[in-house]
């Protein structure tokens, strides 16, 4: 967990010579400062992403900019057309209910009813696909999409900036 | 030390500099007025109506914009700005930066063709981008000085000189000046006040309201713009996105209030729950019977002030929806809705859908102002409003400058104009002694004697450039009115009101021997007052004038008319010359000026109001019912702030017994009061007579002991349970057992705000908090719990609420459907009541249970306002003239009201009213004489049966039935003019002076003839 | 719940005191019971409770019931609430303190578990070595099978990498080809970057156990292999 | 003979008799037998001889509130215009009253007409008046000589013929839709009171006329006024009439011709009505002291009915109430406020 | 008095205004330019409160084919409760006038704020409109000796 370690050094002043950033801002970085080339023209289906802020990554961690960051690598590989942003969204975002330790602590039950609200607002977007850039949020949206009955694809933005790379000829 | 400077800078021109100013030019003050932008006015005029009134704002407002406008000891500066402060008291060097208007206002004859012409459109500031202007522009229709500015930023010629320059070009009067240069210099002056007001705080920062996001989230400074007839919609009311009208609003209250997470602002804006309420009922009126439902989600309703708690139940009662929950998420729903979902207190989640959000922004100090202030070394809080002192609310931290309204904290409107007259109270004390050395007076000759004349009568007809004569065939008007009886002279001017022409007409008066003049222009509302000074310099009485609407009610109306608009301009001026024929010169009524208050009641606010007028030299006779100083405050331990109550009160006390222009009566009250403004004579119960020009009412209140009835909860047979002020009794004498106590219960809204006392009794809330930190400071272990229905401590005192649940002072709301519970058993109190979040019953065996008891009015208000002629509010409280603007005058001249009587509120309100109290009676002080209503009743007492009806209808008690003569009496004084009377008496036998029926009949049937 | 009559006079709200000391800028007493947290919630209405209620208990002292409700573990210390609370009350801080006051036998079973296996070294129980070869495994397979990707990398204990990379334990355990795209990116991208052997797992489930010495060693060892390799920046691969 | 009037006449007679004997007023106002059959005039008894005089009938039709204020004047001692009146007790005037004149004594105490304290109000319960016209036509408008009164009829003589008709049949309308037969405020009583009346329609000769068409009131208005002479008889007996200068007699401004056009007889009567709102008690003087039979009783009373409709008020009925044209409330009705499309307006 | 054609006739409507809100008002229309019949001639009044039953009546007499009285809205008056005791004397006098047969819309009243220009000018048009539907006043009008028609 992003926040985990973030809030760890912080709060116990831990000692450290290294930043610690997330791979969302650097993926941004990297597309920004041309080093990833990145081409969405696989999606001709206009297939349409969303995504989940993860609460640690984002409210608690490092704010609206790395959302921000993700939202931009989500257009970049998907297209700009084909990303539809969820309400609420960025810090104020929904928790998926995943996280906390709920996914370890039990209380299914009780975990779903929490998800009911993160799964009816992405299931208002339309989207195709989930992107879950947090561990916790995609165990438990994968869960509530099941469980629920939605018709999205949850995955790690990862796989998507894969499918886009274009990789120079050099190899 | 050398004589003080005789004028004073007031600094922005919204309603409290306004009155500020128009304070202290009556009193004898030169007065710099300087505005920022291009008119004055303020946020006042971007207002639709005002609480609790539902007064039209700017209906209101112009008439003192007006005033202020055209005083001769008015300096009015716009689009101005103040660079730098220098000095002291008495004697400040101000270096002020006057922006160019790029309009000449001596030319400007605000006609618009400049606007109609300008292809420049921008976002209106004054409708908060809401709307559109144009580049050359006038803030608002009334907007005063009622002339056009050009916007540099978005004037395209300014920008690249050379392209456009329309308005230039069709400009009728030449005003356009392209070549205006901002301009700097000095001001001398003997003091400063700052009514800088304050901005609506933006939600943008704000996330989680949708705001910026939704364009049907709107703040509710946005929301007076749509309902306001002269706003974007003008008056329709429709919600931004699709230009429906709303059917269904929500507004969120405590918007960057209350909020010291993400607003950073941890006071009370004051004022947002009562204009979210009217906001709430304004739209329901707008919008047809019942059509709209409103819905307000609070935390604590807050309607502390008079009549806000009966405006609240108002709304209720014609269906507003209040729900007490803060509202987290707002989303997006079909048609552009909005669908909130909220908790109610069991924690259930409701979700209601709405078509319009509103945000009940709060209040905060523009970081120019904060920089202006920083510049001028005044002093500001943490919030950065200006720090003041509860006993010197209105001088800031810089000897000579005072400040006023809501710079010093969120107030509203008459709490900012009570200010604005205190504010002008402090610099008239540091100044008074160069009173009229720097004001202007206009001197006139003689007028002639026209008793015996036949009518002479002058017509002089306007063509307004081309706003008149492009529509009304203004010769042939001029030539008509030639024909018309008693018309001698009639000619057309191409601007009636520019200077040479007043001249010139002037010289005609006197040349054709005129002694009755109709001038057909545009509106007698803004010109009236400038033709007749020109009568009067031509030595002619000024009633002996009359106005044709030609243009505001003619030439701009029937612009596709011209035939049709030329007939009426001549029905128009055959109209006014059969008025002015029969109008007789009228007496410039002065009352002579009895130099001296009487002040009734020496408690803190009439000490105050004594001294305050002392100091400037005015004798008083202060008058108080008991045999001591000090009144209610001597039951007093300390301020919310911590200032101790009786040291000041002694200090207070110690200056009035020791002020050589002060008369204390003690033990002694009315018995019989005489006259009017300037002449009032006053017999006092020990049988002294006093003369005195003025009186302030300042007799103060009760605090209600619930010895009997539902709100009793042992008072009175359980030893252990005070008033709030039993307990400060005990506070002042240092009481030791305090400290021994263990647990303490607070009742709130003992006697207030119930069916036999509808309102809040202000205080309370902040002075029972006060009191359980106190108790905390004397035992830190103390358990103390405070049953309240809505915690109401607007502004700063949110401070101390904040700080009391700090130190751990449990907060339990109750309401009237679930009353605290109180025995006693053994002797010991136990009290019970349910807590609406855990929805279960809570026991506590307090042993001191303090209830924190109503203030309710005198029993012997009723004769005083008798005395007086004043009136009363329902619940026996003194009624001001105007609760919006005139706070603290009555309806009767000369008298004024100040402190408890007036309403509950706190010592530093009270000293404030006290001051404004005082400034306004120097209006009447400081002159020899006052002019009365000259356009009075009159009655023929051949004709009157003295069946009263008259006096009846009178609002100013100026005519009364004479029990002698069996007739009726008109007190020129007190009559203001209205005519009530005359359309009331069956008789024929009350008049208005030069509006009589004959009068009104001869231009009603002159507009039939033809 | 119960709905005895609360007794003020004789409870003590020795929780709240307690959390107040832990965390002097908890004002729990701030707390102006406006319910904008409730209504922000997705917790709210579990186990009888929302965030206001909750707080409510701790002010009015239902320690019992506070210490026993296990909506502490459906709240999922998200912060939403705080976001927004005009007091700033942090509710997630809160929940944290009460689940740590919670002895360990008393906490649930599995969320303990991973937290103690963690503090051994990630939060599945792999031993470390497994995780090198299942790197290594993966890596050797793409570069076999995906012809492109001969020159793929995946270094592990690379002294001076520019940047350090962890890894959720998720990965190598279940799903260990889900490593794949981001060494892709990285390479394609030319990131100089490496894995640890040792305390390589980004995830902390002791964080939410509540127990602040669990949580603080394993930060702590995170950040010392980090710094042993000398990399300047760690990358969380969230 | 009536007995219950002749009753009635015999306590007044006794009560005047006492209250002059005991110089507790110095004159009582009431009624004594006319010249004509069937007429009664006021009388003024100034000794307790005179006291056997007065007399009481069902042709007691001209409201006695009307002479009071005058006769007080008149008991007076003789002072000029806006001197004020001498200290002390003024002498007291006797006065009878049924019910419709004592409320006007109310709303002529409430207008500073009559000083209550030195009135002595005999309230009489009026058993409705006779309207000497109704009997004209019910006996086929022949000439009468003499009208013989009894309890529940009236015989009615002249040349050649005697018929017995029903006093109710010849009441007047206004007495016939009065609710409060009962002086509102007295001091002594002649005969017993009867309590207030229970009268479902006694707006119903308002309602017909609002029921026409506006043309057909307007025709309807033309026609009733049409015989009006001006002689102001109706004005002369209205108690509420007390204006030194009728608006009808004022130059200054001339509001109304002086003549019998239309014109000026139409505004004549809509303003001497409209002056009446909310006063008029319905005593039917006006219409009783009318020699041409114009019912303009008929105007009064709707302005009456609007009265009752819109405010709520009765006048005379209560002496602390104001009049309703010289107070308001903040929420009176305004239906008839145009608002062009503005709220509440269909569109 | 020349009998016109109601297609091309222009009533001529006395309208009496409240110097503070209704008189403004129509100022106000005209600064922002709305557009009315030109049937109204205004009289300005300090007060709706200043109207009497005998100035409308004598407004009709005079030969106006309508009258106009306008004042502040209640609650608004400049001179506290003015326009409050206007509303009752024009309720009964607006019944009675209808009673005896004038004509509904013949005599018209309305609140009208000084920020209401449009306002104003809607109710010129609506009395206006109002009045054209009458035709030309001929009750209660002196000039013409009235027919009952």
């Amino acid at each position: 967990m992003f926040y985990a370690t973030l809030e760890g050094l912080r709060r116990f002043n831990i000692p450290h010579n290294f930043e610690f950033i997330s791979v969302i801002s650097l993926y941004a970085q990297l597309i920004r400062d041309g080093r990833l080339k990145v081409d969405h023209s696989w999606n001709k289906d206009g297939l349409k992403f969303t995504c989940q802020d993860p609460c640690k990554l984002v409210r608690q961690g490092l704010g609206d900019k790395v959302a921000e960051d993700l939202r931009f690598v989500i257009r970049a590989v998907a297209g700009e057309e084909n990303f539809v942003d969820t309400w609420p969204r960025l810090s104020n975002n929904y928790c998926c209910g995943g996280g906390g330790g709920a996914l370890q602590a039990g209380f299914v039950e009780n975990r779903r009813r929490f998800g009911r609200l993160k799964f009816d607002q992405l299931a208002a977007t339309g989207a195709d696909v989930v992107i879950t850039p947090c561990h916790n949020c995609h165990t438990q949206i994968l869960d509530i999409c099941d469980y629920y009955g939605g018709r999205w694809k949850t995955t790690h933005l990862w796989n998507w900036v894969e499918k886009a790379l274009v990789i120079d000829s050099r190899g | 030390m050398s004589r003080p400077k005789g004028s004073v800078l007031v600094v922005g021109g919204g309603i409290a500099g306004v009155q500020a100013a128009l304070d202290l030019a009556d009193s004898g003050f030169y007065v710099h007025l300087v505005e920022k932008s291009s008119a004055i006015g303020g946020t006042m005029s971007q207002l639709d109506k005002t609480f609790p009134t539902n007064d039209c704002s700017a209906c209101i407002l112009s008439p003192k914009l007006v005033e202020a406008g055209r005083h001769l000891n008015i300096n009015l500066l716009t689009l101005t700005d103040v660079l730098d402060v220098q000095g002291g008291p008495g004697s400040f060097n101000v270096r002020v930066r006057k922006n160019p208007r790029y309009v000449d206002p001596d030319k400007c004859i605000a006609c618009g063709t400049c606007a109609e012409k300008c292809p420049k459109k921008v976002p209106s500031e004054f409708d908060l981008g809401l709307g559109t202007r144009k580049a050359i522009y006038l803030r608002y229709p009334q907007a005063v000085p009622l002339k056009y500015a050009i916007d540099p930023e978005a004037c395209i010629y300014l920008k690249k000189p050379g392209r456009c320059g329309f308005c230039k070009k069709v400009c009728p009067s030449g005003a356009i000046n392209f070549d205006d240069k901002p301009e700097e210099f000095n001001l001398e002056v003997g003091s400063v006040i700052l009514s800088l007001g304050f901005r609506p705080f933006d939600p943008s920062g704000l996330d989680y309201t949708g705001y910026a996001t939704f364009k049907n989230v709107v703040t509710s400074m946005e929301f007076e713009r749509l309902l306001s007839p002269s706003g974007p919609c003008m008056g329709h009311m429709e919600r931004p996105s699709d230009h429906k009208e709303p059917r269904k609003i929500a507004w969120l209250q405590c918007i960057g209030s209350r909020d010291i997470n993400r607003a950073c602002h941890g006071y009370c804006s004051s004022v947002c729950c009562m204009y979210a309420i009217k906001q709430a009922v304004i739209a329901r009126e707008h919008s047809g019977s019942g059509q709209l439902s409103s819905s307000i989600f609070f935390m604590d309703m807050r309607t502390h002030g008079k009549g806000f708690e009966a405006y609240f139940d108002r709304a209720m009662k014609e269906g507003v929806n209040f729900h007490r929950a803060r509202v987290h998420t707002i989303l997006p729903a079909a048609d552009d809705n909005l669908l909130l979902r909220y908790s109610g207190e069991d924690g259930g989640i409701r979700e209601e859908e709405f078509d319009m959000v509103v945000l009940s922004v709060g209040l905060e100090t523009d970081p120019e102002v904060m920089k202006l202030c920083h510049d001028l070394g005044i002093e500001l809080d943490h919030d950065n409003f200006v720090s003041t002192s509860l006993f010197a609310p209105v001088a800031s931290s810089r000897p000579g400058i005072f400040v006023c309204g809501a710079l010093g904290e969120p107030k509203d409107i008459p709490q900012s104009v009570m200010e604005a007259s205190a504010a002008a109270c402090g610099a008239g004390g540091i100044l008074h002694s160069s009173r009229w050395t720097e004001t202007r007076k206009k001197e006139f000759p003689p007028e002639r004697n026209v008793y015996a004349e036949p009518p002479r009568i002058g017509v002089f007809v306007c063509s307004c450039g081309i706003n008149i004569a492009s529509v009304v065939d203004v010769e042939e008007v001029t030539e008509y009115a030639k024909t018309l009886p008693g018309v001698v002279f009639a000619q057309n001017n191409l601007f009636t009101c520019s200077q040479d022409t007043i001249n010139q007409m002037s010289e005609t008066v006197k040349r054709e021997r005129l002694n009755r003049v109709v001038v057909a222009s545009c509106t007698p509302r803004t010109h009236e007052p400038l033709f007749q000074e020109t009568l009067r310099e031509a030595g002619i009485n000024k009633f002996l004038f009359e106005m044709a609407n030609i243009r505001d009610q003619d030439s701009w109306v029937h612009q596709k008319w011209p035939h049709e608009a030329t007939n009426k301009a001549k029905d128009l001026v055959r109209m006014a010359v059969a008025k002015v024929r029969g109008d007789e010169p009228l007496p410039y009524n002065h009352v002579p000026v009895t130099r001296k208050a009487l002040v009734i009641g020496a408690g803190v606010a009439g000490m105050v109001s004594a001294l305050s007028l002392a100091d400037q030299g005015f004798p008083v006779c202060l008058v108080e019912r008991k045999d001591h100083l000090g009144g209610h405050g001597r039951k007093f331990y300390r301020t919310w702030q911590g200032n101790p109550m009786q040291e000041y009160l002694e200090e207070l006390m110690e200056r009035v017994q020791s002020h050589p222009k002060i008369d204390v009566e003690l033990g002694t009250t009315i018995d019989e009061v005489e006259g009017s403004v300037g002449q009032f004579r006053t017999r006092l119960s020990n049988g002294l007579e006093v003369a005195h020009g003025v009186a302030i009412v300042a007799v103060g209140a009760e605090s209600f002991k619930p010895r009997y009835g539902p709100w009793n909860y042992l008072y009175g047979k359980n030893p252990n349970v005070h008033t709030l002020l039993e307990l400060d009794q005990r506070f002042i004498a240092d009481d030791n057992a305090l400290r021994g106590l263990h647990e303490a219960v607070f009742i709130h809204c003992v006697g207030s705000r119930v069916p036999e006392r509808p309102y809040c009794s202000r205080v309370c809330c902040t002075h029972a908090i006060d009191q359980a930190l106190r108790l905390k400071e004397l035992n830190p272990d103390m358990d103390i719990f405070m049953l309240y229905r809505d915690i109401r401590t607007y502004g700063k005192r949110e401070y101390i609420y904040q700080e009391a649940r700090e130190k751990g002072i449990v907060f339990i709301r109750y309401d009237l459907d679930n009353l605290p519970n109180v025995r006693e058993k053994d002797g010991k109190i136990m009290v019970e009541v349910i807590d609406p979040i855990l929805e279960r019953q809570i026991r506590m065996r307090p042993d001191l249970l303090v209830l924190a008891s109503a203030v309710r009015p005198r029993d012997d208000v009723g004769e005083l306002s008798r005395f007086f002629k004043c009136a009363m509010t329902e619940e026996g409280f003194l009624l001001e003239a105007h609760m919006k603007l005139r706070p603290v005058d009555f309806a009767t001249d000369g008298v004024y009201l100040a402190g408890l009587c007036h309403y509950p509120k706190p010592v530093e309100e009270t000293i404030a009213q006290a001051q404004a109290a005082a400034s306004r009676a120097t209006l009447v002080l400081s002159r020899d004489a006052v002019l009365s209503e000259s356009i009075t009743a009159v009655v023929n007492s051949m004709k009157c049966t003295g069946c009263a009806v008259c006096a009846m209808v009178c609002a100013y008690s100026a005519v009364t039935f004479d029990r002698n003569s069996g007739k009726a009496v008109v007190d020129t004084g007190l009559c203001k003019g209205c005519g009530a009377c005359v359309a009331g008496c069956r008789s024929d036998a009350i008049t208005i002076r030069n509006l009589g029926n004959e009068q009104i009949m001869a231009a009603v049937e002159a507009a039939m003839e033809e | 719940m119960g709905k005895a009559i609360v007794d003020l006079s004789s409870i003590r709200a020795t929780v709240k005191k307690q959390i107040a000391k832990a965390v002097p800028d908890a004002h729990i007493d701030y707390c102006l019971t406006c319910g904008l947290c409730s209504s922000g919630c997705p917790a709210t209405g579990i186990e009888g409770l929302d965030p206001r209620k909750f707080l409510r208990m701790l002010v009015l002292g239902q320690d019992e019931e506070i210490l026993e409700t296990n909506w502490i573990y459906s709240c999922t210390m998200c912060q939403r609430c705080r976001y927004a609370c005009p007091m700033g009350i942090d509710v997630g801080r809160i929940v944290y303190e009460i689940r740590g006051m919670r002895p360990r036998e008393k906490r649930p079973k599995n969320l303990q578990r991973s937290c103690d296996l963690q503090r051994k070294n990630n939060s599945t129980g792999i031993p470390d070595e497994d995780f090198v070869w299942v790197v290594n495994d993966v890596l050797e397979e793409v570069r076999q099978n995906e012809p492109q990707w001969k020159d793929l990398q995946a270094p592990i204990d690379k002294k001076g990498a520019l940047y350090y990379l962890n890894q959720n334990a998720k990965e190598p355990t279940v799903e260990p080809e889900e490593m794949v795209p981001l060494w892709k990116i990285l390479h394609v991208a030319g990131i100089d970057w490496t894995y640890s052997s040792k305390w390589w797992d980004g995830a902390n489930y002791c964080l939410f156990t509540g127990d602040r010495e669990d949580w603080e060693y394993t930060v702590r060892k995170q950040a010392e292999v980090v710094d042993a390799l000398g990399c300047r920046y760690y990358i969380n691969t969230e | 003979m009536s007995i219950v009037n002749q009753k009635i006449g015999g306590e007044i007679q006794t009560i005047a008799s006492s209250l002059l004997e005991s110089g507790e007023v110095a004159a009582f106002l009431g009624y004594t037998k006319g010249s004509l059959p069937g007429m009664m005039r006021p009388y003024v008894a100034r000794d307790s001889g005179e006291a056997g005089n007065l007399s009481w009938s069902s042709f007691c039709v001209i409201n006695l509130a009307n002479y009071l204020p005058a006769l007080l004047r008149s008991v007076e001692p003789p002072r000029r215009p806006n001197e004020p009146p001498p200290e002390g007790q003024l002498p007291k005037v006797g006065v009878v009253a049924t019910g419709c004149w004592s409320r006007n004594m109310v709303v002529q105490v409430q207008e500073n007409q009559i000083d209550r304290s030195r009135v002595v109000i005999v309230g009489v319960s009026s058993r409705g008046m006779v309207d000497r016209r109704k009997v004209e036509r019910l006996v086929g408008n022949r000439e009468i000589t003499a009208i013989e009164e009894e309890d529940n009829v009236l015989i009615v003589r002249g040349k050649g013929f005697e018929e017995t008709i029903n006093r109710w049949d010849a009441v007047r309308d206004n007495c016939k839709t009065c609710l409060h037969p009962d002086p509102v405020i007295y001091d002594e009583l002649a005969g017993g009171l009867s309590g207030d009346r229970q009268i479902p329609d006694r707006f119903h000769e308002v309602e017909e006329i609002e029921a026409l068409s506006v043309d057909e009131r307007w025709k309807w208005f033309q026609e009733e006024i049409s015989s009006c002479l001006r002689c102001y008889a109706c004005r002369n007996v209205c108690p509420l009439c007390y204006c030194p200068t009728c608006f009808v007699d004022d130059s200054r401004p001339q509001w109304v011709g002086k003549s019998t056009d239309e014109v000026d007889t139409a505004l004549f009567h809509i303003l001497r009505a409209y002056h009446c709102a909310g006063r008029c008690t319905d005593c039917g003087s006006c219409e009783s002291a009318c020699p041409m039979g114009i019912r303009m009783r008929l105007f009064t009373k709707k302005l009456q009915k609007d009265v009752i409709e819109l405010y709520g008020f009765e006048p005379g009925l209560e002496a602390d109430a104001p009049l309703p044209l010289s107070t308001y409330k903040v929420d009176d009705p305004e239906d008839f406020i145009i608002t062009a499309g503005k709220k509440g307006d269909q569109k | 008095m020349e009998q016109v054609t109601n297609a091309e006739w222009e009533p001529r409507i006395i309208a009496f205004l409240c110097n503070w809100c209704s008189y403004a008002g129509a100022d106000l229309a005209g600064v922002s330019r709305y557009q009315y019949p030109p049937s109204i001639r205004i009289v300005r009044v300090p007060c709706s409160g200043r109207v009497s039953a005998n100035m409308i009546l004598d407004a009709l007499r005079a030969g106006a084919d309508g009258v106009l009285v306008s004042g502040c809205h209640p609650g608004d008056c400049h001179y506290i409760s003015g326009n409050l005791y206007a509303r009752r004397r024009f309720a009964l006098l607006e019944r009675l006038l209808e009673f005896v047969g004038v004509e509904p819309g013949r005599i018209s009243f309305s609140w009208v704020s000084a920020s209401e220009g449009e306002q104003f000018a809607k109710v010129v048009e609506e009395v206006t409109e109002r009045v054209k539907r009458l035709g030309p006043a001929r009750r209660l009008v002196k000039e013409i000796s009235s027919c009952p028609s």
